[in-house]
C-alpha cells in the first residue's frame, strides 16, 4: 500500500523537478500534469481502499480541470510566442523590480 | 449640545470655504475669518456644556465631549490663535487659497475636539485628524526643505500617536477583563490601576506617554519640531507652535494623570527631570542658532519644557502655572513666528545676520517686545506663567529649580543676542514697514500678552477648581 | 429560494455578457445582490450558505459590479470571465468539503488566469504566463495535499485531523492565492502587468476568496491559533510594507501594499478571538473597496499619465481627492481616511485582546501602518505638488462613489461593525 | 482716603506719560519732553506733599494674582526715595532738553525715561515681593532700552545686552529667594516679613536677596556691566546708573533691614561693600574716560552704603545715599555738559576749560570736594557718619579699608577735575545753554546745604586727613598711578573682569554649539539613520523580484517545504 504512496510522491517530485529545471513552457505544463496525475493516482487508490466513490469523483473532476488549464496555458503561450518569437521564459524580465532601482 | 456645534462648525464650513474659491478670489479668506470669529465667540460661552451619546455601542465607544475648567481655557486659546493665524495668512498665502483655508479649519476642528474629548477613541480620532491638514499645509505652502520636513513631521508624530492608541486598547481590554464592560470613557478606565501588576502599569504608562512626549516635545523626541516650524508658512507654524504642542501638554496634564494616577505620581520625578533637561538643552541649543525661525522653535521647546516640569510637580500651583505657560507661550511664539514671517517676506531669508541690515522701526520694536515677553519680563504673560510654574515645581523639588531659573537667564541671553544682531548695529537703509493688514493679528497677540500679564485673574479665574 | 435565484442570475449575466456585452450582464448582477442579502442559511448539495459566506459573497458581487463598470464597453469576454469567477468564488466560500472546494476554487482561478492574459498586450501576456504557471502549480500541490488528507481520514469533508503533510500542502495552495509571505512572489509582477480592471478584481475579489476559504477551512481543520500563522502574518506585514517603500510604479506599490494587508488579515488566524475576526472581516471589506477604488483611479489616468509615481501630476481634482482619501484610508488615518481607520484599529484592538503574541502582532501592525503612511504620503505628495487640471473624465464615477462610501463609513461605522460582529459570532459556537 | 489716591498717582503720572510721549511725542514741542517734565514735576509735587504732610505709613492693597495680595506702602524711607527719584528725574528731563537736542527718536527716549521713573517709584513703594520684582525687572528693561538708545553703534548694543544679562543673572537669584520665601513662610508681604523677622529669617534667603541687590547695584562680582553702561546718553547715566536704579539694591537691603540683621547676613554685606569700594576706587585711578571715572566712583560709594548697612548703621547708609544722589548727579550733569561741549568723553582731548565753562567747573569742583568728603559739603557729613558707625562697630580691617578708599576717592576725583578744567586749553568751546546749567546750579545748592540736615556723630579725623592728603597728592602727581608699571596695567585692564565675563559668555556659547552639533548629528542623525536604514532594507527586499519565473517557482517550492517542516 505504501508503495503506491511512494509512486505518487515520486510523481510529485519529478513534476516539481521538471518545473524548476525546464525553461520551455510546454515542458513545464507537462510536469504540472505529472503532479496532477500523481494526486489522481493517490485519490483513486485511497477511494479503492475506503471503498467509497468520493475519491474517484474528485479525480474525474481534476482531470477535467487539468485539461481546461492545459488548453488555457497553451493558448497563452501561443499568443506570447507570436509576439515575442522566443520561448525561453527566462527572457521575459520586463515585469520586475530590477531596473526600477531607488 | 453647544460643544459639538463648536467642534464641528469649522469642519462643516471648510468645504464651503474650499468651493468659495471658485466664486471670487478674496472670498475664501473673508469666509474663513468670519467662521473663525464665529467659533471664537461661540467658544467664550461654551463653559460647562457636555454631550454624551453612543457612537459605536458594541465596541463601547461613545461620542462624549465635555468642557470643564482646563479644556475651557484651551478651547478659547485654540479659537483665538486660529483667528489670529487666519488673519495673518492673507499676506503670506497667495496661491491655492481655497484649499489652504479649508485645511486650516479642518485643523481647528481636530484641535477643539482633542481639548474637549472624554472618550479615548474620540480623543485619538481628533488627535490624528490634525496631522493630515498640517502635513499638507507644510507640504504645499512651506519653504525650501518642506517636503522633507512635512514627511518627517507626519511619520514622527504619527508613530508616537500609534503607540498611544495601543496603550488605550491595552487599558480597554484590562478594563473588560476586570469589569466585563466595554468602555473607552476616561473617567471609568482609571479603575483598572489597582488591579494591574507594576510591570503592566509601567508598559501602559510608557505607551501612552510616548504619544504625548512626541507632541509636547520632550528633548530626545523633539527633532521633528525645528524642521517643521522652519519650513512651514508662518501662520502654519503659529498653529504648530501655538496649538499642536499644547495638545501634547494637555495630554500630559489631563489624560495621563487621570488614567493612571499612582503610576503618574511614581513617574513624576522622571517626567520632571525630562522637562528640566528639555528646558536647559533647548535653551542652550537656541543660543547658537543662525536661523531666526529655528531659534524660536527651540525657544518654544524650552518654554514647553517648563510647562512639562510644572505638570510633573502635580501641585495646584504647578498645574495653573503650566496652563498659564501654555497659553502665554502660544501667544508669544505666535507673535515671534509672524514677525519672522514678516522678516522673511522682506529679506527672503531667515538668517539673523542678514535680516539685521535694514531698518524697520515698528517691526524691530515688536521683535524687542516679543523677545522680552519670551524671556519672562514682568508685566507680560510669560512672567506670571514662570512665577506660578517655578513655585509649583519648588513645592516638590528644590534642586530642579536652580536649573529652571538659570535657563530663564540663558533664555534672556539668547533672545537679546538675537535682538542685538537684528535690531542693533549698522543699518544700510530703510525697508517698508509693517502694513495695516500685517499689524492686525500682531496687535491681537500683543494685547493678549499684555492683558494676561497685567490681569492674571482673567485666565486664573476659570481655573479655580484645578 | 432566493439563493438559487441569485446564482442563476449571476450565471445568466455571464452568458448574456458574452453575447451582448456589459449592457446586458450588469443589471442581472445588480439584481442578484438584494437576492443574496435576503437568502437565509440553507444547504444546496455540497454547499452550505451561512452568514459568513453571505457577507463575503455580497462583497464579491459588488466588487464584480464595480469592476465591470470600469471595463470598456467592447470588452465582451471581460464580463463573462468576471461573472463566472464571481460565481466560483461564491461557491468556494460556502463549501465544506474538498471536492466542492477544489472545483469552485479552480473555476475561480482559471477565469482569473484568462482575465490577466485577455489583454493580448506584451506585458499582459507575460503576466498571464507567469500567473498561469504559479497558479496551476499551487493548485496541483493543493490537490496532492487533498489526496493525502483523503488518504488519512477517508472522507472528503474537511474535518479536524491535526496538521499533517496533506494539510500543509493544502495550506500552501491557499496561502498562494492570498499572497502570504513565501508565496507572494507573483503578486507584484502580475498586478503590474495585468490591465487595471483585472488587477482590481484580483485584489478585490480573489483575495477575498483566499481569505474566506483560509479562515473557514483552518477553523474546520482546527488549525486556528497556530504559531505558523503568527510567523506568516508578521513576515507578510513587514515584507509587503518594507518592499513598497521605494517603489516607482504606482501599481507595483499598490501590489506590495496588498501583500502587507494580507499580513493583517492573517492576524485573526493566529490570535483566534471574536473581536479580531470582526476586525479582519471589516478589514477585508474595506481593503477590497479601497483597492478597487485605487486601481480604478489608476485605470482612468493610465493612458495619459503612465504609471510612474513621479509623473502623477495634473490629475483632475476629483480623482486627486478620491485617490488621496483612498490612500489615507489604506494607511488607516481617521476621518480623512474614513473606514480604513476603523477596520484596522478594530483588528489591532482584537489582536491586543489575547496575550503577548497579540501585543506583538498589534505593535507589528502599528509599525507597518506607520511605514505604509510614508509611501502613501509620497504618492499624495506627488499628486498635490501641482494644481489639478479642470476637465473631469466620465469614468471618475466609480472611485468617487467608493470614496463617498468610505468617508461615510469613517464617520459612522456602526452598521458595518454590527454585521461583522454578528457574522464572527457564528464562527464561535 | 485721598492719601491713598495720592500714593497711587505718584507713580501713575510717569507711567501714563510713557505711552503718551511714545505715540504723541512727535507732534509735541521737544519731541515728548513736555510729557516727561510735566509728569516728573507732578510726581515731585505729590511726593513732597507726602513727605511733609502725610501721616505715615500709608498702605494700599489689592489682589493682583489670585492667591497673592500685593500693593503699595509708604514710610519714611520710601518717601525720601520718592523725593530723590522724582526730583532728579525732573532735573534730568529738563537737562536733556539741551543735551539731547537734535537727536532722532526722542519720543522713544522720553517715553522710556518716564517709564523708568514710574517703575522706579513703584519699586520704592512696593509692599510685597511680587510688585517689587516686577518693577525691579522693568527698571532693568528701561536701563537696557536707554543704554541702547543710539542703537546704530556696535559697542552700544554689546553694552546694553551685557547690562541686562548680568543684572538678570542677579535677579534670577533674587527670584529664587522670593520663591523660597513664599514656599517656607507663605507670605511675600515686606511689612509682615519685617515684623516677624525673628522666626522667618534664614541666611540662604537673605543671601539670595542680597545677590539680587549685588546684580542691580553692580557690586563685586556683578559689577562688569556698569562702566560699559556709560555708552548710553549721559542723562541716562546720571539718572539711572548713578542716582536711582543702582541704589535699588541698597534700598532693598535697607527696606528689609530687620530681616537681614536677624538672619546674620550683615557681615557678608559689609565685607562685599568694603571690597567693592576699594576695588572700584583703584580702577578709577587710571581711567581716561570721564564718565567711566564717575561710574567707578558710584560703585565705590555704593560700596560705602553697603558697608554702612553691613555694620548695622541704617541711618548713616541712608544719609550717604541721599547726599551721594545729589553730588553724583551734579558731577554727571557737569560731565554731560563738558562732553556736550567738547564732543568726546576722553579726558585727554579736554583741558583748560575753567575759564570757558565757569558754572560747570565750579559745580564739578563742589561735587568733587563733596565726593572726597571735605567739610561744608554734604559728602563730608554722610561719609563721616558712615566711618563713625564703622569705627563704633570696632572692625579695624573695615575701618582701614574705608579710610584708604577715602584717600583714593579724593585722589581720582581731583585728578579728573584737574585733567578736564586745568592745563592747556585744547579746544575753543563756550558754556552750555542755560537749560543745562540751571539743573547744575540747583544741584550745587543742594549739595552745599544738604550737609546741615545730616547729623553726624563726629568720629575720628583720619578719613578727613587722608582725604586732604589725597587732594594734595593728586594736585601734584595726578597721573602717578599711570606710570606704576604692572600695577597700572592691572588696573587699566580692570583686574581682567571684562575678559572673565567674555570667557563665561564664550563657554556658554561653545556648550551651546556642542549641544547643537549633538542635536543635528546625534538625535536628528539617529532619526534620519533609522529612516534611511528602513529604506535600504526595503530596497534590498525589492531586488528579490527579478522577474525570473524559475526563481519564483523555486521560492514557492521552498515555502511549501517550510510548511512541511512545520508539521513536525
Amino acid at each position: 500500500m505504501s508503495t503506491l504512496l511512494m509512486v505518487s510522491s515520486l510523481l510529485l517530485v519529478i513534476g516539481i523537478y521538471g518545473l524548476l529545471t525546464r525553461n520551455n513552457p510546454i515542458l513545464m505544463i507537462i510536469s504540472i500534469e505529472l503532479i496532477f496525475n500523481g494526486a489522481n493516482l493517490n485519490l483513486v487508490h485511497f477511494s479503492r481502499l475506503y471503498n467509497s466513490m468520493d475519491g474517484i469523483s474528485l479525480a474525474l473532476f481534476s482531470i477535467a480541470i487539468a485539461a481546461i488549464e492545459v488548453a488555457l496555458g497553451l493558448g497563452i503561450f501561443l499568443a506570447l510566442y507570436k509576439l515575442e518569437r522566443k520561448t525561453e521564459l527566462r527572457k521575459f524580465r520586463r515585469l520586475s523590480d530590477e531596473e526600477v532601482s531607488a | 449640545m453647544l460643544v459639538s456645534i463648536l467642534v464641528w462648525l469649522p469642519l462643516v464650513c471648510s468645504p464651503l470655504v474650499y468651493l468659495s474659491s471658485k466664486l471670487r478670489k478674496g472670498l475664501p479668506r473673508n469666509l474663513a475669518i468670519s467662521v473663525s470669529l464665529l467659533t471664537f465667540l461661540l467658544s467664550l460661552l461654551v463653559i460647562g456644556s457636555e454631550t454624551h451619546e453612543d457612537w459605536i455601542p458594541s465596541l463601547g465607544i461613545s461620542y462624549h465631549l465635555r468642557v470643564d475648567g482646563i479644556s475651557y481655557v484651551m478651547v478659547i486659546l485654540t479659537t483665538f490663535i486660529m483667528l489670529a493665524s487666519i488673519l495673518a495668512s492673507s499676506t503670506e498665502i497667495k496661491e491655492r487659497e481655497g484649499e489652504y483655508y479649508a485645511l486650516l479649519l479642518l485643523t481647528e476642528t481636530g484641535i477643539l475636539g482633542v481639548f474637549t474629548a472624554v472618550d479615548l477613541i474620540l480623543f485619538y480620532f481628533f488627535w490624528e485628524i490634525v496631522l493630515i491638514p498640517m502635513f499638507f499645509i507644510i507640504l504645499i505652502w512651506g519653504e525650501e526643505r518642506r517636503r522633507y520636513a512635512a514627511m518627517k513631521f507626519l511619520i514622527y508624530t504619527h508613530l508616537g500617536s500609534l503607540l498611544m492608541i495601543i496603550g488605550f486598547f491595552y487599558a480597554y481590554w484590562s478594563y473588560y477583563d476586570l469589569f466585563g464592560k466595554y468602555t473607552f470613557n476616561l473617567f471609568e478606565l482609571w479603575k483598572i490601576e489597582d488591579f494591574m501588576s507594576q510591570s503592566e502599569l509601567k508598559l501602559l504608562y510608557f505607551l501612552v506617554f510616548m504619544g504625548f512626549a512626541v507632541k509636547a516635545p520632550i528633548v530626545p523626541l523633539h527633532t521633528w519640531l525645528p524642521d517643521a516650524h522652519v519650513e512651514a508658512p508662518s501662520p502654519g507654524s503659529v498653529i504648530l507652535a501655538g496649538l499642536l504642542l499644547k495638545m501634547g501638554g494637555y495630554g500630559l496634564l489631563r489624560i495621563l494623570p487621570t488614567l493612571l494616577p499612582e503610576t503618574f505620581h511614581e513617574m513624576s520625578v522622571l517626567l520632571a527631570s525630562l522637562g528640566v533637561i528639555s528646558v536647559f538643552y533647548s535653551a542652550m541649543v537656541a543660543m547658537v542658532q543662525e536661523d531666526l525661525k529655528r531659534l524660536i522653535a527651540y525657544s518654544s521647546i524650552s518654554h514647553m519644557g517648563i510647562a512639562v516640569t510644572a505638570i510633573a510637580s502635580e501641585t495646584s500651583l504647578g498645574t495653573k502655572g503650566a496652563i498659564y505657560m501654555m497659553f502665554s507661550h502660544a501667544l508669544i511664539n505666535g507673535l515671534m513666528f509672524l514677525l519672522s514671517g514678516a522678516y522673511k517676506r522682506r529679506f527672503h531669508t531667515r538668517e539673523i545676520s542678514e535680516i539685521g541690515k535694514y531698518e524697520a522701526p515698528i517691526l524691530s520694536s515688536l521683535l524687542v517686545f516679543g523677545a522680552f515677553a519670551s524671556s519672562g519680563l514682568p508685566g507680560l504673560s510669560g512672567f506670571i506663567a514662570e512665577i506660578l510654574s517655578f513655585m509649583g515645581v519648588f513645592n516638590r523639588w528644590e534642586t530642579s529649580i536652580w536649573f529652571l531659573v538659570l535657563s530663564a537667564v540663558v533664555t534672556a541671553g539668547y533672545m537679546l543676542h538675537m535682538v542685538k544682531r537684528v535690531v542693533f548695529g549698522e543699518k544700510m537703509g530703510e525697508v517698508e514697514d509693517l502694513s495695516r493688514e500685517e499689524l492686525l493679528p500682531l496687535a491681537m497677540l500683543v494685547t493678549g500678552i499684555l492683558l494676561l500679564g497685567l490681569v492674571p485673574s482673567l485666565l486664573l479665574g476659570p481655573l479655580e477648581g484645578v | 429560494m432566493y439563493l438559487e435565484m441569485s446564482l442563476v442570475l449571476i450565471s445568466a449575466s455571464a452568458f448574456l455578457g458574452h453575447l451582448f456585452g456589459r449592457k446586458a450582464s450588469l443589471p442581472f448582477l445588480i439584481l442578484s445582490v438584494p437576492l443574496l442579502l435576503e437568502s437565509e442559511t440553507t444547504r444546496i448539495s455540497h454547499f452550505f450558505f451561512d452568514e459568513y459566506s453571505k457577507l463575503l459573497s455580497v462583497l464579491v458581487v459588488s466588487v464584480t459590479i464595480l469592476v465591470s463598470i470600469t471595463t470598456e464597453e467592447r470588452e465582451r469576454s471581460a464580463q463573462t470571465l468576471l461573472s463566472i469567477s464571481a460565481l466560483g468564488i461564491i461557491l468556494a466560500l460556502s463549501s465544506k468539503d474538498f471536492l466542492s472546494l477544489f472545483v469552485s476554487w479552480e473555476i475561480a482561478s482559471v477565469t482569473t488566469y484568462a482575465m490577466v492574459a485577455v489583454g493580448r498586450g506584451r506585458e499582459e501576456l507575460e503576466a498571464g504566463m507567469k500567473y498561469f504557471l504559479f497558479g496551476v502549480t499551487s493548485s496541483g500541490v493543493m490537490l496532492f495535499g487533498i489526496s493525502i488528507i483523503y488518504g488519512e481520514n477517508g472522507t472528503l469533508s474537511i474535518i479536524n485531523s491535526g496538521f499533517g503533510i496533506g494539510q500543509a500542502l493544502f495550506l500552501a495552495g491557499i496561502l498562494f492565492k492570498i499572497g502570504a509571505f513565501p508565496f507572494h512572489v507573483w503578486i507584484p509582477d502580475v498586478y503590474q502587468g495585468a490591465r487595471s480592471w483585472t488587477t482590481s478584481f484580483l485584489a478585490g475579489a480573489s483575495k477575498v476568496m483566499g481569505f474566506g476559504v483560509l479562515v473557514r477551512s483552518s477553523y474546520l481543520m482546527g488549525l486556528n491559533g497556530m504559531d505558523l500563522f503568527f510567523l506568516l502574518s508578521i513576515l507578510t506585514m513587514f515584507y509587503g510594507n518594507l518592499a513598497a517603500l521605494l517603489q516607482k510604479d504606482i501599481k507595483r506599490l499598490l501590489a506590495y501594499s496588498s501583500i502587507g494587508h494580507a499580513g493583517y488579515l492573517l492576524i485573526p488566524l493566529s490570535v483566534w478571538n471574536p473581536r479580531a475576526l470582526t476586525g479582519a472581516l471589516m478589514h477585508i471589506v474595506m481593503h477590497s473597496l479601497l483597492k478597487v477604488g485605487a486601481f480604478s483611479t489608476v485605470l482612468i489616468h493610465e493612458k495619459e499619465l503612465g504609471r510612474g509615481i513621479k509623473d502623477y501630476k495634473g490629475m483632475d481634482k476629483y480623482s486627486k481627492l478620491s485617490l488621496t482619501i483612498i490612500l489615507l484610508g489604506l494607511a488607516g488615518v481617521p476621518l480623512v481616511g474614513g473606514g480604513g481607520f476603523w477596520s484596522k484599529y478594530v483588528l489591532f484592538m482584537g489582536a491586543l485582546a489575547s496575550g503577548t503574541r497579540g501585543l506583538a502582532l498589534a505593535l507589528g501592525g502599528i509599525l507597518t501602518s506607520a511605514i505604509s503612511l510614508y509611501y502613501y504620503a509620497r504618492v499624495i505628495r506627488e499628486i498635490y505638488s501641482t494644481p489639478g487640471s479642470e476637465e473631469v473624465p466620465g469614468k471618475v464615477l466609480v472611485p468617487l462613489t467608493i470614496t463617498v462610501t468610505v468617508l461615510l463609513l469613517g464617520l459612522y461605522p456602526t452598521p458595518l461593525i454590527e454585521i461583522c460582529q454578528k457574522v464572527s459570532t457564528t464562527l464561535f459556537p | 482716603m485721598n492719601l491713598e489716591i495720592l500714593l497711587i498717582l505718584t507713580p501713575a503720572f510717569p507711567l501714563l506719560s510713557f505711552p503718551l510721549s511714545l505715540f504723541f511725542g512727535k507732534r509735541t514741542p521737544g519731541q515728548g519732553a513736555v510729557f516727561g517734565i510735566l509728569s516728573s514735576l507732578a510726581s515731585l509735587i505729590t511726593s513732597t506733599y507726602l513727605f511733609f504732610f502725610a501721616g505715615k505709613p500709608i498702605s494700599f492693597e489689592k489682589e493682583w494674582i489670585p492667591g497673592f495680595t500685593s500693593g503699595l506702602y509708604l514710610d519714611e524711607l520710601s518717601s525720601v526715595m520718592l523725593m530723590i527719584v522724582s526730583g532728579i528725574s525732573l532735573l534730568v528731563n529738563v537737562y536733556s532738553l539741551g543735551y539731547m537736542h537734535g537727536e532722532e527718536g526722542l519720543p522713544r527716549y522720553y517715553g522710556e525715561l518716564s517709564l523708568f521713573t514710574g517703575s522706579m517709584l513703584v519699586l520704592v513703594l512696593a509692599k510685597d515681593f511680587l510688585i517689587l520684582f516686577v518693577s525691579w525687572e522693568l527698571v532693568g528693561l528701561c536701563s537696557y532700552l536707554l543704554i541702547g538708545f543710539w542703537y546704530k553703534r556696535e559697542e552700544v548694543a554689546k553694552a546694553a545686552k551685557k547690562a541686562f544679562v548680568v543684572t538678570r543673572f542677579g535677579d534670577s537669584f533674587m527670584l529664587l529667594g522670593i520663591i523660597l520665601m513664599y514656599v517656607s513662610n507663605g507670605t511675600l508681604d515686606l511689612v509682615e516679613i519685617n515684623s516677624h523677622a525673628r522666626e522667618m529669617s534664614s541666611l540662604l534667603i537673605a543671601l539670595l536677596l542680597f545677590s539680587g541687590a549685588i546684580g542691580k547695584s553692580a557690586q563685586v562680582p556683578l559689577l562688569g556691566w556698569l562702566w560699559d553702561a556709560m555708552e548710553g546718553p549721559t542723562t541716562v547715566s546720571c539718572l539711572i546708573h548713578s542716582a536711582t536704579m543702582v541704589k535699588a539694591g541698597v534700598y532693598l537691603v535697607a527696606r528689609l533691614f530687620p530681616y537681614f540683621s536677624e538672619s546674620g547676613a550683615l557681615p557678608v554685606v559689609a565685607y562685599f561693600g568694603a571690597f567693592t569700594a576699594i576695588v572700584s576706587a583703584t580702577m578709577a585711578l587710571v581711567e581716561w574716560d570721564i564718565k567711566r571715572v564717575l561710574a567707578f566712583s558710584t560703585i565705590s560709594q555704593l560700596g560705602y552704603m553697603f558697608l554702612a548697612l553691613g555694620v548695622g548703621s541704617y541711618e548713616s547708609s541712608i544719609s550717604h545715599l541721599i547726599s551721594h544722589s545729589s553730588f553724583k548727579a551734579l558731577l554727571f550733569l557737569g560731565a554731560g555738559s563738558v562732553i556736550h561741549a567738547v564732543g568726546s568723553r576722553d579726558m585727554r582731548s579736554m583741558g583748560g576749560l575753567l575759564k570757558a565753562m565757569p558754572i560747570t567747573s565750579t559745580g564739578m569742583l563742589i561735587g568733587v570736594l563733596s565726593l572726597s568728603g571735605i567739610p561744608p559739603f554734604s559728602g563730608y557729613f554722610s561719609k563721616e557718619a558712615v566711618m563713625h558707625s564703622v569705627m563704633e562697630n570696632g572692625n579695624i580691617l573695615l575701618y582701614s579699608i574705608g579710610t584708604l578708599t577715602a584717600f583714593l576717592t579724593a585722589f581720582y576725583s581731583l585728578r579728573m577735575w584737574i585733567l578736564t578744567f586745568l592745563g592747556p586749553t585744547k579746544k575753543e568751546i563756550k558754556e552750555s545753554p542755560s537749560v543745562m546749567t540751571l539743573p547744575i546750579i540747583v544741584l550745587m545748592v543742594s549739595t552745599a546745604t544738604l550737609g546741615l540736615f545730616i547729623h553726624s556723630g563726629g568720629g575720628t579725623p583720619y578719613p578727613l586727613l587722608l582725604a586732604i592728603a589725597g587732594l594734595i597728592l593728586s594736585y601734584r602727581y595726578h597721573n602717578a598711578f599711570l606710570r606704576a608699571g604692572p600695577l597700572s596695567t592691572l588696573l587699566s585692564k580692570r583686574y581682567f573682569l571684562d575678559e572673565l565675563y567674555d570667557l563665561i559668555g564664550n563657554c556658554f556659547f561653545s556648550a551651546g554649539k556642542a549641544l547643537d552639533l549633538l542635536d543635528r548629528q546625534g538625535i536628528d542623525g539617529t532619526v534620519n539613520w533609522i529612516s534611511s536604514s528602513t529604506l535600504n532594507i526595503g530596497d534590498k527586499i525589492r531586488r528579490l523580484q527579478t522577474g525570473e519565473i524559475q526563481l519564483y517557482l523555486l521560492l514557492i517550492v521552498i515555502g511549501a517545504l517550510v510548511l512541511l517542516i512545520m508539521t513536525w
